[in-house]
């Protein structure tokens, strides 16, 4: 399997964790990544917000630029933006006109836009991810956090159901979690305002820690740099105006998947998540321990 | 009161609307499912199907001066669940370009600079580069301070770069900026 | 040369505004075989029928082209009209110029000159038309009715209380249908069981209806009048003639923990079982699924505890064919899977069921004994919330609304109030649709009387959360989001057509809307027939009704079959094929295709050359043939024709339209 | 003797209309056809409707005659696959008509002057639609000439 890789602007600094780990677990899974030359940032919610052409010309530019007849892409937000783009663009011949002439080259059509997590789901079939598998999560409680752009809409982005998603969950009980279900898999983190109205991150994101610490996980597992950032990073300060206790680590999927398939902490980033991440791997270790000790008995 | 001297049809930014979402705004027919499931109504001065009616009863005007599409987090909750098959977040979408393209803030300037600058340093590097976007949205906005207690800590982890990468197709990129500049000419971005 | 009369119709306005009158009749006038043409205002008023009539006799016409509206809508009016005036009927024809023309296209000059044509067309048919007889078929005196739901046992009572005998086919052990699992009814309150039992006995007892439980229709063949019905009697291992029902098998049977059907989840039973207490006939059956005995070899608890010897489990399905003139079809309803909808979490959350799961724990003969529980851990609800238009009015699920719904939801918070006294109901609807006698008062009552708090908006999405239903919705009034922690959630889920349905209109030939409903014949004015004679609706199986209007069409369904059954022979058209026996080669191609089995092969002897010789050829069966046509377009030889259909008159409709169109290719 | 249809260039004229037979099943698309007159959806006018009591009526013969006779289009429109009211004489229809098309364009007349479409009797929006497609594909494809060889 091969991909053109569009990590989007944040896997490149915030979300550093997330290219590492995706690399190193597609490495893994034999899934090549190729770059794309020159690609550009999606546009992100600014550009949709005010200037239509805008929103569809910067992903037109760079799945254009892509090399391989398939893009991965590892952000929510990128993937929905870049999906967007290729279904309006071939549905309306005058929009991919008025695009192509700010490009100044024709769109290239036909280029799949994939979600990473989509690809690892459902692409590479569950024996052989089972196959590459080192060691287990150890039964840790985990609840899967999708966001609000994956799945949605319906006719757009949708590989996975639109209101109870299952495709991340059914990764993480394979790496051996005890997945937990739990209401808001699919509820807006408030990504869009992370820099301008932070009270509304409070509040968005405040409803999704709340409900994870209250369903008893360890941690929250995200395919979504944005959905990262906002739970981590913001975490402190939410809680503390929430007057909840406990620190609960958002986590790449790509992060635990790779350390179930042997590749170190390090590698996977581990240490750039905000919230400590010790805890958990505390408890995937001891729970690894458990498991192993009555098989050896 | 409301004084209906006119249909919502002979608002001509009203009948755009409606071309581009592909369906009349009649549609709707004000069950508030969009509302419910909002993250964001909480805080927006009307709730996603008052938006509706507003346009439904050709206010196009008022519903520019309220803060809702603004604060619309694009989401997309509320166009998945409507039973009408309502393009409500593309409604809150034109809403907001058009607010955009007259430079009207309605009371969230804060959003309003963000992705003016979110997009000035996407023209200028290609790619995102977040420090300048904090510092830069900081400046305009008039918080001068504000999150960079976190900025330290993420230098630490490595999550910040202090200087924006390279890579990306710069000339492309100005390119589709002139272009769609041009297209929309008030589009100060 | 023939002599047709054409008269064209003005419909009011309806016509007359977008298709020239005058100009229409000038261009009649002028065509071949028209010996007259005229035009007036209504022509089905009784003037305009006289205004036939008497041209036909002045003008002694031999055909009539009637341009008004749809056939579908007047033929039978102007078809006695012609016989009336001594023309056959089936040189009657009309050309459709309202539905088709006049009410679709604007231009008057192209709405007028697309009336010619349709005059020019039918004209020609006329000219190629051959009298025909209608076909006289005796009528078996005997009725069918297909499910045992309140409309079913309603039918059949009424069609034996004038005299015929029923057949009434349910395909569950009891009849009774979901009234018999209803507890207090709207808008009255009283109990579904007091007013239907009774019914449900009358049915039983009445020497003139037969009751066929636990049997489906397989196979339906013939026609109006004459139908034979292959029906499966599934085995019920119970022998119905030594069962007394005493009840000892089924509290023997080891197998408890079977969720009932009947109630909906919400109660057990056992593998051998009757559906209800009050079952009608109280005869039990064994479910093969879930019998011990069947999968495992081992138990037989039930033969050895029944003291009559009643177990048989040596029984098979068996097949009757029965024959009727008549059938009504009363399958009724069932509700739209929730668990299909994500934001009722794909019906993950146990405390969310479903209006008919209410009724059975409300009804005081029910699993609960008339005790509102919430299903996740027995306790009494204090907080219920009632969601109405759950995938009605809904684009992504049925876009109808199920019109029963804001009523039972009404009811039910009622209900609840008066089992549980400090209970709080909130109903999230988006219109109350009230509209029957009685209904409003109703509903007023719920909300003013019983404190049940209305919210007017939809719900988003239900969270189970801290043991608790998390609701949100919108109060649209005040314009606010709204969230409830419920302890019981109610969907009133959208009234879908009963499962099987498909397959049934598939059986009996009759159509569905595009909702999987059955179609009627006419929306308004035929609501009870389906466009196949001798078939008729009752009940929830055409749309969703409530009970008053599902027994009002079973009293109408009933009508029409005493209506039909009634008359010693009916006329069936006569526009079937006809094989013509000497040119045919027996190839049995029309046999093979002919859906309804009317080709039988048969010989014919002919002498040729002074030799007898006897060939194998088809002969159409008048009695069965339905008149589609489709033998007569695959016969390879050419040798079929249809009756009022020829190919003669398909010729003459397409030349009369192109000749006109050559002579406009050939000028330019 | 052969036919060949000489394709005009799409000429300028817009007063030319097509002149298209409509052959409907008397269930489903004749009364479909009625209900876009009941509900009043306008469409074009070019279409003539011959009733038959069911697609499956329609012999491939009738088609090419109604070409032979000068039409530019035909159009037969039926019950929906599964739900004609003769049980299934629409699906016999179905295969005859795409051996019709296949032989149309054999003998060098546009398929796309022949269509089949499936409009149900409570389908009147859709009825409208199909003969504004097929309306829209003839005024494109042009209308209907043939010679017939031979000097005689
Ligand atoms: C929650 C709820 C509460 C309600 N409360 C009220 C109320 O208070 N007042 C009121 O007026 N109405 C009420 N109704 C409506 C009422 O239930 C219906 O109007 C009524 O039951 C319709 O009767 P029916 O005979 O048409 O259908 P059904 O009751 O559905 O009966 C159909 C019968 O046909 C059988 N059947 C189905 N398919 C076949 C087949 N292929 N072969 C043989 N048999 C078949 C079924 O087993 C069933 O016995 C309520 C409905 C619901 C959902
Ligand atoms: C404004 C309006 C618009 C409507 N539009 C629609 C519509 O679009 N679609 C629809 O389905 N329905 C419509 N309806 C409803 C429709 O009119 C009724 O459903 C229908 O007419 C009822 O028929 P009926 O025979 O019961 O009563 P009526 O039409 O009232 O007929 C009763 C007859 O009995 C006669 N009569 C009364 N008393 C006596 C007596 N003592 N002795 C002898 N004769 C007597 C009357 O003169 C009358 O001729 C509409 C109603 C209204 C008011
Ligand atoms: S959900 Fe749809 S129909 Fe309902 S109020 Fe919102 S836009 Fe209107
Ligand atoms: S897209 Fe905007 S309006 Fe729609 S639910 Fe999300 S935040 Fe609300
Ligand atoms: S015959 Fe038909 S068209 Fe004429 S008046 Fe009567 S309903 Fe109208
Ligand atoms: S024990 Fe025998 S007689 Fe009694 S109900 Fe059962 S089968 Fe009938
Ligand atoms: S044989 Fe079957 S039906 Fe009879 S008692 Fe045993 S499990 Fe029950
Ligand atoms: S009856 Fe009431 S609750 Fe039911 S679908 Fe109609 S409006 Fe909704
Ligand atoms: S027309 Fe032919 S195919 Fe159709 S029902 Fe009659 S005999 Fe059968
Ligand atoms: S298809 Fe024609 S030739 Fe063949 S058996 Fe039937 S009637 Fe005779």
């Amino acid at each position: 399997m091969k991909f053109s890789y569009y990590p989007g602007c944040t896997l490149h600094s915030t979300a550093v964790e997330y290219d590492l780990s995706a690399r190193a677990v597609c490495k893994t899974l034999g899934i090549e990544l190729v770059d794309i030359p020159g690609w550009a940032c999606c546009g992100a919610t600014s550009a949709h917000s005010v200037n239509e052409l805008l929103a569809y010309a910067l992903p037109a530019h760079t799945i254009t630029s892509a090399t391989e007849s398939a893009i991965a892409a590892p952000c929510a937000a990128c993937y929905n933006r870049l999906r967007y783009t290729d279904v309006n663009l071939r549905e309306d011949a005058h929009l991919r006109a008025e695009v192509e002439k700010a490009l100044g080259r024709p769109y290239r059509a036909g280029v799949a836009v994939r979600h990473l997590l989509d690809i690892i789901a459902n692409d590479v079939p569950a024996d052989e991810i089972q196959a590459k598998l080192a060691g287990t999560l150890g039964g840790v409680k985990v609840v899967c956090y999708y966001g609000c752009l994956l799945t949605r809409p319906r006719d757009v982005a949708a590989f996975d159901d639109m209101e109870e998603p299952r495709a991340m969950d059914r990764l993480m009980e394979l790496c051996g979690a005890e997945v937990l279900d739990w209401p808001r898999r699919v509820v807006c983190c408030g990504a869009a305002f992370s820099l301008s109205r932070t009270d509304v991150v409070y509040h968005m994101t405040g409803k999704i820690l709340a409900s994870a610490l209250k369903a008893g996980a360890d941690a929250v597992v995200v395919a979504c740099p944005m959905c990262q950032s906002n739970l981590d990073l913001r975490q402190p300060a939410i809680l503390k105006k929430l007057d909840l206790e406990g620190r609960i680590p958002a986590v790449y999927f790509t992060q635990l998947l790779g350390l179930c398939m042997g590749h170190s902490r390090n590698e996977l980033g581990f240490g750039k998540i905000m919230v400590d991440t010790s805890p958990l791997i505390q408890k995937i270790n001891s729970g690894r321990a458990e498991t192993a000790a009555p098989a050896e008995g | 009161m409301i004084r209906l001297n006119r249909t919502p049809k002979s608002s001509a930014a009203i009948a755009r609307m409606e071309e581009h979402l592909g369906h009349p705004l009649s549609q709707c027919y004000q069950c508030g499912k969009c509302s419910a499931g909002c993250p964001a109504a909480y805080t927006m001065d009307e709730p996603p199907n008052r938006v509706i009616r507003f346009l439904q009863l050709g206010l196009y005007d008022r519903v520019l001066e309220q803060n809702s599409y603004w604060v619309c987090s694009s989401c997309e909750t509320c166009t998945a669940r409507c039973p009408r098959n309502v393009e409500v977040k593309e409604i809150m979408e034109l809403l907001r370009h058009d607010a955009y393209r007259r430079g009207l803030t309605s009371g969230e300037r804060a959003v309003f600079v963000f992705h003016k600058t979110f997009l000035k340093t996407v023209k200028w590097f290609g790619r995102l580069y977040e420090p300048g976007l904090i510092m830069l949205n900081n400046l305009l906005s008039g918080h001068f301070f504000k999150d960079f207690a976190a900025v330290p800590g993420m230098l630490l982890k490595g999550k910040l770069k202090l200087f924006p990468g390279r890579g990306a197709d710069n000339a492309a990129v100005r390119r589709i900026f002139k272009y769609s500049r041009e297209e929309a000419p008030r589009g100060e971005v | 040369m023939a002599r047709v009369g054409v008269f064209i119709c003005w419909c009011g306005a309806n016509i007359a505004s977008t298709v020239d009158m005058e100009k229409v009749t000038e261009a009649a006038a002028k065509l071949p075989h028209v010996v007259y043409a005229t035009n007036y205002k209504y022509m089905c008023s009784d003037p305009g029928q006289k205004t036939i009539l008497d041209a036909a006799l002045e003008h002694k016409l031999d055909g009539i082209v009637v341009a008004a509206c749809s056939p579908r809508m007047h033929e039978p009016t102007f078809r006695a009209v012609a016989a009336e005036a001594g023309i056959n009927p089936y040189r009657m024809q009309m050309a459709n110029i309202r539905e088709q023309c006049s009410w679709v296209h604007g231009d008057v000059d192209e709405a007028t000159a697309k009336a010619v044509d349709a005059v020019r067309m039918m004209v020609a048919r006329v000219a190629q038309s051959l009298a025909l007889e209608p076909i006289k078929v005796p009528v078996t005196k005997r009725a069918l009715v297909i499910g045992g739901g309140i409309a079913g046992i309603q039918a059949a009572l009424d069609v034996a209380d004038g005299g015929v005998e029923t057949i009434l086919v349910e395909r569950t052990p009891s009849i009774g249908g979901k009234m018999a699992g209803l507890d207090e009814t709207f808008p009255t309150l009283d109990c579904s069981q007091c007013i239907l039992t009774p019914k449900m006995v009358d049915a039983s007892r009445s020497e003139l209806i037969k009751l066929y439980t636990y049997c489906e229709v397989e196979k339906v063949d013939g026609a109006v009048g004459n139908f034979k019905v292959t029906i499966r009697k599934k085995a019920k291992y119970v022998n119905t003639e030594l069962c007394n029902g005493c009840g000892d098998c089924w509290h023997k049977c080891p197998y408890k923990k079977i969720p009932s059907e009947f109630d909906f989840g919400v109660g057990n039973r056992t593998a051998i079982y009757v559906p209800f207490p009050q079952a009608v006939p109280n005869i039990p059956v064994i479910d093969r699924e879930t019998c011990v005995f069947f999968k495992t070899g081992k138990c037989r608890a039930c033969e050895k505890f029944c003291l009559r010897g009643a177990i048989d489990f040596e029984q098979e399905d068996e097949f009757e064919e029965v024959e009727v003139g008549a059938i009504i079809v009363a399958t009724g309803y069932d509700l739209l899977d929730h668990t299909q909808m994500g934001e009722f979490r794909y019906g993950a959350i146990p405390d969310v069921i479903t209006g008919l799961q209410f009724e059975r724990m409300s009804s005081a003969s029910g699993p609960t004994e008339g005790k509102i529980l919430r299903p996740s851990n027995g306790e009494e609800p204090k907080v219920v919330v009632f969601v109405h238009c759950v995938g009605s009015r809904d684009e992504n699920y049925k876009e109808y609304c199920s019109k029963i719904c804001c009523m039972y939801s009404a009811k039910h918070a009622v209900i609840l109030k008066h089992r549980i006294h400090d209970a709080q109901a909130y109903l999230f609807y988006i219109d109350v649709r009230a509209g029957g006698k009685g209904y409003e008062e109703f509903w007023k009552r719920a909300c003013v009387e019983e404190g049940a708090e209305y919210l007017r908006g939809r719900v988003s999405r239900v969270y189970d959360e801290g043991g608790k239903v998390i609701v949100e919705g919108q109060d649209t009034l005040s314009g606010e989001q709204v969230e409830v922690a419920a302890d019981l959630v109610v969907l009133a889920t959208a009234v879908v057509p009963a499962k099987g349905s498909e397959e049934l209109a598939r059986i009996l030939g009759i159509s569905t809307d595009k909702d999987g409903f059955f179609n009627e014949a006419h929306p308004k004015l035929r609501p009870v027939d389906t466009a196949t004679g001798g078939i008729f609706l009752a009940g929830c199986c055409q749309a969703p009704k409530d009970i008053p209007e599902s027994v009002a069409q079973g009293s109408a369904a009933a009508s029409k079959t005493l209506g039909l059954l009634s008359k010693e022979d009916i006329t069936r058209e006569p526009t079937v094929a006809v094989v013509d026996p000497l040119i045919c080669t027996g190839c049995w191609n029309c046999v093979n295709v002919c859906p309804f089995g009317a080709p039988e092969k048969s010989e014919i002897t002919i002498t040729v050359d002074g030799k007898k010789v006897t060939r194998a050829v088809s002969n159409i069966n008048e009695a069965k043939c339905e008149g589609c046509g489709l033998c007569v377009a695959t016969c390879p030889g050419n040798c079929i024709d249809q009756r009022g259909f020829s190919d003669d008159q398909v010729y003459a409709e397409i030349g009369g339209y192109l000749e006109r169109v050559r002579a406009a290719k050939n000028s330019d | 003797m052969t036919k060949a249809e000489k394709q005009k260039e799409p000429e300028k004229a817009p007063q030319w209309k097509p002149n298209i037979v409509g052959f409907l099943c008397n269930w489903c698309s004749y009364a479909g056809a009625d209900l876009a007159g009941t509900s009043r959806i306008p469409y074009p006018c070019d279409v003539r409707i011959i009733r038959v009591p069911c697609s499956g009526r329609v012999d491939p013969l009738m088609i090419l005659r109604a070409f032979r006779e000068g039409a530019d289009g035909v159009l037969v429109s039926g019950c929906h696959p599964g739900d004609c009211h003769y049980i299934e004489g629409n699906y016999y229809a179905r295969r005859k008509f795409i051996a019709l098309k296949k032989l149309l364009d054999h003998v060098g007349i546009d398929p796309r002057r022949f269509r089949v479409s499936w409009v149900s009797a409570s389908e009147g929006r859709k009825w409208a639609n199909v003969v504004e497609a097929v309306t829209r594909e003839l005024l494109e494809v042009g209308p209907f000439r043939y010679e017939e060889d031979g000097d005689d």
